[in-house]
């Protein structure tokens, strides 16, 4: 069975979550990863939406994070001040998974603005949404976006969610009680905070892909692991289950 | 108190020029409907207030209603960009927008403030990121008993708070389902208030997942069936992906939205009117 | 994580002497045989943390569990005086006992910046009552953006939470309904729970007003019928007015409340012992 | 018919809520008096308990704050911190009714100790409960309490509940937002503050009661309003919806 580079990424995501984790989870790829992971190995998945569903378990895959599906499927619904400051600021939640327009070598997210003056931006973003909050207060976030030099920036133009600032000691500072971005997931492969320097660093490779792809998609000199592994081909059961998933949600 | 009331009535009631306005639906219930009618109604140099601006705010701000945008996230949900939004900030188009900017959780928290009350909330936020640099309303505080430093930001307290429930009765107490996002807050921080329904019955029965407000807690209800389309009202309909996308071309384009705007939301007017004459 | 347990099992497990336990429910659904199984153990020193200490913190108080009492309303709902906890009050019998008195407003935030993970809640409250002076844990706060001044009130996280809820699931999650309290906020608020139910179902359908806990928030959930009486679970069971009456009589007099302790909560012991001997 | 002082107090403070209002209750004889309102000329107050009941329509009279008649006729019932926080703070309730176990010539309450020291008191009353907050944020507060030298004092041994604090301008430099306790209802007559003083002063004297009783059940100097009405007796009607409210509640 073939597969795309973009199925490889949202099935590596999918993996990345161990069954029975708290997700928070965002809208797009984060999404379908989340509920790919539901499917196949991670079927007591809790997947936690910031419109306030706790426990979702659509069986469509959801256009919006407030979809009907969300509601009438989760273990509850609460408010929006409430999942905000009852379940995730107090660090109940294990893994936020989120997306980006820039991520930095410090695993910094920009959503916001393109350019270098917020007043007069080259390409207005839609902002922050859940995801200052989210970067700060889950157990640990993992990022999954699409590698590219204009994706994967030096320094972000405007730091929307702090990864790891601008160095090891800088989330202690700022009183972040998260561990920060732990997994960068890409079409490409897959990137990890330094131990020592907290700079992502490229782990792991998907399927026929070179290391020197990954390094000539990235914006800064990226650092390659000493032991590079590959990631595992995509199994039948996950191409089908991703596929059906994206079927149902039309095109 | 809880009056039901015409839509038409009560945003001429409420909404005057220069009012800072919230429109409050997170996907669900949102209340577009009475978003169009302030865009028929003509009002000029609103602060608009939303934590998730999409298509009637870009409506809105296309229209040139809007002087000012409040919000934490601008976008068309699974679309991408509000293209009105765009041209409103990166152009000023066809008036220059203000922008102040907030994260969820802090436009969530900035509600709770208003609806208790309190001239400020405080939550772990926005520390580190460059948001807290673009905005007064943004500031460190000291807690009393550990000394630890966290954010503040100040209560909401708009003008005019409006959403979209499923129903009334007819004293005007709201019932509504599903995902409620920030409704109760919105409508408990707002001055005066509006909540249109899905329908007004005899009696609201229990419901799991049921919120209600009762009518003292708000000042209009009208009755507007299908006010919140595209988004959806849980049990009565269901959202219209399609026009999601569809607007995506409608708004990128000025022309193409003026089209829209003469078409479809001017259009009622002339009809209201004609049915007048 | 919302692991299934016997009540003794979960006590043994929850409760060490010394701890900070808060039992809550606001007349309905308190977690009466958790606290005499509290007894039963002979756990000593509690700080127990509790805002309407009634019967159930009597006999506590009155077996000599506790240490020290944060509370708001201590007295015999409808009936008058709590008079183990005027004891240890005003003669410090069988131990003295600390207080700290707050409001119900102070401590419902308390419990509130507790489950949000806040050190501390903002209210109006307090100002110009005596309060103020007697207990360290009322402070001013100045808003931010206002200059106002305002009430701080430090966070709750008690070493252990245990509320008292109509059902849960084989998983763990429990179901609520009617009036609720602060039962969600004390379990978030606490490092770790106990819920005590009536009943243990393998589905917990959907109901009007119902509150969910989700079973990976919750330590513990033990099954225990009639658990709440003399208070009673909305659906289940009623309020036992008789005993609220009855209590006043035992509670007024050392002999009879330690009649009452060795006959009633105690024997339950021995009742066990017998079972394993 | 004939009446008790008692019953001629509890209708006295039934007649004192308008119809409409929304009132915040405390247990016991606020609690009767404001559903003996809803019994007679005022079916559409809303009664509020701190247990978070919002629109309670109780078909018999509550012996606790927490009955689940409150629950299960009320319009919603919310969280003990919402009830407070969404409710009470923001100045929604017009009247907060409340007893007391000492009050004072400016109507500061005091519910719990007696005795000049706090920690090793004469007596140990409940403690404040929701009464500080139901004074400070209630639009007026309304005061339901048997007159006694003991009850009636110059100064409250602790404020649990303030009234005017010292005197006029108190509230206002204390900020708090009601206007402060506007009628006091005893077993003798009512009194109200004075324009002026702020000083609680008898503006009425039930039927059969001479202005000196109620000076001598006031441990202060009372003062005696130039023009002092009578309480209109109670009807048959009030007796007869008192008396069935209170053979409910059993003995």
């Amino acid at each position: 069975m073939s597969w795309s580079a973009d199925e490889m990424m949202t099935i590596a995501a999918a993996r990345a979550l161990r069954d029975g984790a708290r997700c928070f989870v965002g809208i797009g790829r984060p999404s379908t990863a989340a509920n790919l992971a539901r499917r196949t190995h991670a079927p007591d998945l809790v997947l936690i939406y910031e419109s306030g569903t706790i426990g979702a378990k659509p069986g469509t895959l959801p256009l919006s994070i407030g979809d009907g599906v969300l509601a009438e499927t989760a273990d509850t619904v609460v408010s929006v001040p409430e999942i905000f400051n009852y379940w995730l600021q107090p660090g109940r939640i294990d893994v936020g998974f989120l997306g980006a327009a820039q991520i930095d070598r410090y695993g910094n997210i920009n959503t916001t603005v393109i350019g270098d003056d917020y007043r007069s931006p080259r390409v207005r973003l839609p902002g922050a949404g859940g995801a200052p909050e989210i970067a700060a207060s889950c157990r640990e976030v993992i990022v999954v976006v699409k590698q590219s030099p204009r994706a994967f920036v030096e320094r972000v133009d405007f730091v929307t969610s702090v990864g790891y600032g601008s160095g090891p000691g800088d989330r202690a500072r700022l009183g972040l009680t998260g561990r920060g971005p732990a997994l960068v997931i890409t079409d490409l492969g897959i990137m990890e905070p330094d131990p020592e320097t907290a700079e992502l660093t490229l782990t792991q490779v998907h399927p026929g892909v070179a290391p020197a792809q990954a390094t000539a998609a990235t914006g800064w000199p990226l650092a390659v692991a000493g032991t590079l592994s590959t990631t595992p081909e995509p199994t039948a059961a996950e191409l089908a289950a991703l596929r059906d998933l994206n079927r149902q949600a039309g095109p | 108190m809880g009056e039901i009331t015409s839509l038409r009535d009560a945003i001429a009631d409420l909404a005057f020029d220069g009012a800072t306005v919230a429109l409050e639906g997170f996907t669900h219930l949102i209340p577009v409907a009475a978003g169009q009618e302030i865009i028929r109604q003509g009002r000029r140099d609103l602060t608009l207030v939303r934590m998730t601006p999409d298509i009637v705010y870009d409506q809105m701000i296309g229209a040139g209603c809007a002087r000012k945008l409040v919000f934490s996230w601008a976008g068309n949900p699974g679309v991408g960009s509000l293209h009105r939004f765009r041209d409103a900030v990166q152009n000023g188009w066809p008036v220059p927008l203000e922008i102040e900017e907030h994260s969820h959780a802090g436009m969530a928290n900035r509600y709770v403030a208003g609806a208790a009350g309190l001239p400020f909330a405080v939550l772990r936020g926005y520390v580190g990121t460059d948001l807290v640099a673009q905005t007064p309303n943004i500031k460190p505080i000291t807690c009393p008993f550990t000394g630890e430093v966290l954010t503040a930001v100040p209560a909401l307290n708009p003008d005019v708070g409006i959403v979209h429930a499923q129903r009334a009765d007819r004293a005007g107490n709201v019932q509504m389902w599903g995902i409620t996002g920030v409704h109760k807050e919105v409508v408990l921080a707002s001055k005066r208030s509006l909540v249109t329904v899905e329908e007004i019955v005899d009696h609201l029965d229990p419901r799991p997942g049921a919120v209600i407000l009762p009518h003292w807690a708000i000042t209009y209800v009208a009755e507007v069936p299908g006010g919140a389309h595209p988004s959806y009202a849980m049990g009565y309909s269901e959202r219209d992906n399609d026009y999601y996308q569809a607007w995506d071309a409608i708004s990128r384009d000025r022309d193409a939205f003026g089209d829209w705007l003469t078409s479809t939301v001017m259009r009622e007017v002339r009809a209201i009117l004609g049915d007048q004459a």
